[in-house]
């Protein structure tokens, strides 16, 4: 089974030379931390910053440069800002190659909730609606059942939802799957120790085994 | 040149009324017309409608105008860090009308642009759809969006000169120059208010013709909202 | 009667203190060099500049300097460069006051000609179809008269029409009028040694006359 | 760091094929990407259809793709000065669809940041708006235009950077700025390809998102349409 880290470092296989990248809140930030060696990426902020470097060190940090989730940041040599507007052509536009974010739920045909719980407070949606309807490439990043114990990977969403059929792959501390139309959630690889009958017993949703499922491989940073 | 320089933010927001329609830019606190925000406050103007991405904190941004419950409705994506703000909602003292981010900036621009609406996938077969006209282009389901416009356009920049011309910093930036182009009378806070002449105009983000009021900001707290650091 | 200069210097009079204005290619440039002391004003070029000043002094003009129509300029102090979507944002946006442009028709209920002469070369709109629908106050200069002698203010345009309902005020080498909706050309001005009977005849569209009508006054520059 | 660095026009144009769409920055010859177009020559591909804003004069600028019978289809807002365009355009081996100026440049605006469609009053009532659907906003009537997109853009900055980040020079910007959203991919020649990091990232007109080539122009020629002089 994989913890946090695990599943950021797992999700940052998925990127690719080139890659320009936009990191939801939470796990997915984590994934900035795992580029495998040898291959370029920048990270695309929404709020406004492409080429986004470390946190700064004390002293060194700027209210006016901060990241989507309000943290103070640092911006590498060749970064560049601009404004909101600029920053949803990038996401809109499909300049971003890939969109990694948190859920609450997915279902089998790649629909997404994450924003809101009905009778809860509800923060809003941010950018999610616009990466998650614009994105050709998006992650879901999450843990594989709630704190309740319920599967997250659900025939159909019960929560509203940030987006329809929009879910390319899921990677949860149990495994890592792939959206298939129609058909359901097609398990790709199991996280180190866990079998294929407990990833079962915690997806709602259709999960189509086909053959020997592989266990991850976390290569060595080269 | 035009000269549009007032000397507070007493004099900019001259005109400001109850129950008005304002755009306030920044995000989170970063970028926020602060001077502007606090002259507000004393102003005690209410019953506004208040168009800005965020919503501050309990006690700085917008979060000083909820504590007056000088806002009678926020137009925002994001609305958490805010203990004020959720009372007021969930007590239906305030009107929250939540928006996606991309197309709320994409609105401000298309309301300073003379575009009235545009289609975006953005809020497809969610909630935000309800009761908007939806199409494919190429296949793929959008929804039609109605630009924002505002009585006033609140905007905070780095550098500014008396023709208006502004220039931001950093992510800074962000919502401010959509909302420059939307307002009836845009009003910009500057950090440095700078002699005409002294800015290169190929490095000004918004052309003056967009602002109607300038103003030197009196003093920047500029508050972190997550201050976070690398170890050493 | 006026000369192009004339007309330009009763336009002149129209500019307001604190006006960004859009002035078409032809006697509408004129008018840049009769503003009224006193007065600012700032000029929109639709390729991207506001602030526009004289033409360079020989050795000074910069190839990445120009106008809309393509001439070498200058920039004032307090001048700045944009593209093209944020120029024409600028327009339809109704943040320029006042645009001047010429015409080959203007019809009594404000509908304008100028881009198309069918059965001859057709070289395009340019920005005259965005200015002419966007403009809160649109100023025609033009001759009264073609060369053929034809008026040029008609009860419809018989040209491919550049907009609809949008001439607000023209000023000719004859007069000055204003459109009023459903109703024609209300005579405001006569040029300099004109009378009522010459603007008549010269006018196929209604020439609406109110009592006395004043001849033009041209104020010396203060 | 994403290196977009290529070492010639050659390599740059590379993929180019008979009977795609170009979009090629500038407005009449300035700011228009010199050193690709005599590559376009060279290459003599042809059946193009391009979009851009003018069509250069008769020895200048697309004047020379035109020449070569290069170009199917021109997408402009206006293209007098040029004989040999006139010749092509009354024989009709020339297709031109003319679009207002606004129009086009939001329309490529609108292809790069994936708005299908937008409103807008341009046209309206005009043989522009034949086929185009029309709706009332405020009262007033607008017609409904359609985004643009380009198997390639071809674009002419001042400074430019490895990662592709662009500045442009004064109105030499023109329509580059929204040409290097809407291509597939996007060819940026620059006067001076600087080192990364020697661009301050506050004066940026195009992040390098949008740029997938660039390279630095061997030689700019940059010549004046229209030389106006003052008086001494």
């Amino acid at each position: 089974m994989l913890d946090k880290i695990g599943i950021a470092k797992r999700i940052a296989q998925e990127l690719k030379d080139g890659f320009y990248v936009n990191l939801g809140i939470g796990i997915p930030t984590l994934v900035a931390n795992y580029v495998p060696k040898g291959i370029s990426i920048e990270f695309q902020s929404e709020n406004g910053i492409l080429g986004m470097g470390p946190f700064p060190f004390e002293g060194m940090e700027d209210p006016d440069l901060i990241n989507a989730g309000k943290q103070t940041i640092t911006a590498l040599d060749g970064a560049v800002y601009f404004d909101s507007a600029t920053s949803f052509a990038m996401i809109r536009g499909q300049h971003v190659q890939l969109t990694v974010l948190g859920a609450m739920e997915v279902s089998e045909n790649g629909d997404i909730a994450n924003w809101k719980i009905p009778g809860k407070m509800v923060k809003g949606m941010g950018g999610a609606m616009d990466l998650v309807a614009s994105a050709e490439n998006i992650i879901v990043a999450m843990m594989h059942t709630n704190k309740k114990g319920h599967s997250k990977l659900l025939k159909n969403c019960s929560l509203p939802l940030t987006g329809v059929a929009c879910v390319k792959k899921i990677v949860t501390n149990l495994a890592v799957m792939e959206v298939i139309p129609d058909e359901g959630f097609k398990l790709i690889e199991r996280a180190p120790g866990v079998t294929v009958q407990e990833i079962q017993a915690a997806t709602e949703g259709c999960l189509l085994i086909d053959g020997e499922v592989p266990e991850m491989q976390f290569a060595p940073r080269v | 040149m035009i000269d549009k320089v007032v000397s507070s933010a007493h004099h900019a927001l001259s005109g400001i009324k109850d129950g008005m329609t304002l755009m306030l830019g920044g995000f989170g606190i970063c970028g926020i017309p602060e001077n502007s925000i606090a002259e507000l406050v004393k102003m005690k103007t209410n019953g506004l409608t208040c168009i800005s991405n965020n919503a501050g904190v309990d006690d700085f941004g917008l979060g000083l105008l909820l504590k007056g419950k000088q806002i009678k409705k926020m137009i925002s994506s994001y609305v958490g860090e805010n203990e004020e703000f959720e009372r007021q909602m969930l007590s239906g003292e305030l009107e929250v009308d939540l928006i996606p981010q991309g197309s709320l900036a994409e609105r401000c621009r298309a309301g300073g642009a003379g575009i009235p609406a545009f289609f975006t996938p953005a809020g497809f077969g969610t909630e935000v759809a309800e009761g908007k006209e939806a199409r494919l282009f190429n296949g793929k389901p959008h929804i039609l969006e109605h630009a924002l416009h505002a009585d006033f356009a609140i905007v905070k920049a780095w550098k500014g000169d008396a023709a208006g011309n502004l220039i931001y910093k950093a992510t800074a930036k962000n919502f401010n120059p959509m909302m420059a182009m939307a307002g009836k009378i845009t009003v910009a806070e500057v950090e440095e208010l700078l002699p005409v002449g002294a800015l290169d105009p190929n490095e000004i983000h918004t052309p003056g013709i967009f602002v109607q009021r300038i103003f030197q900001g009196e003093k920047y707290e500029k508050r972190i909202e997550q201050r976070t650091l690398r170890k050493t």
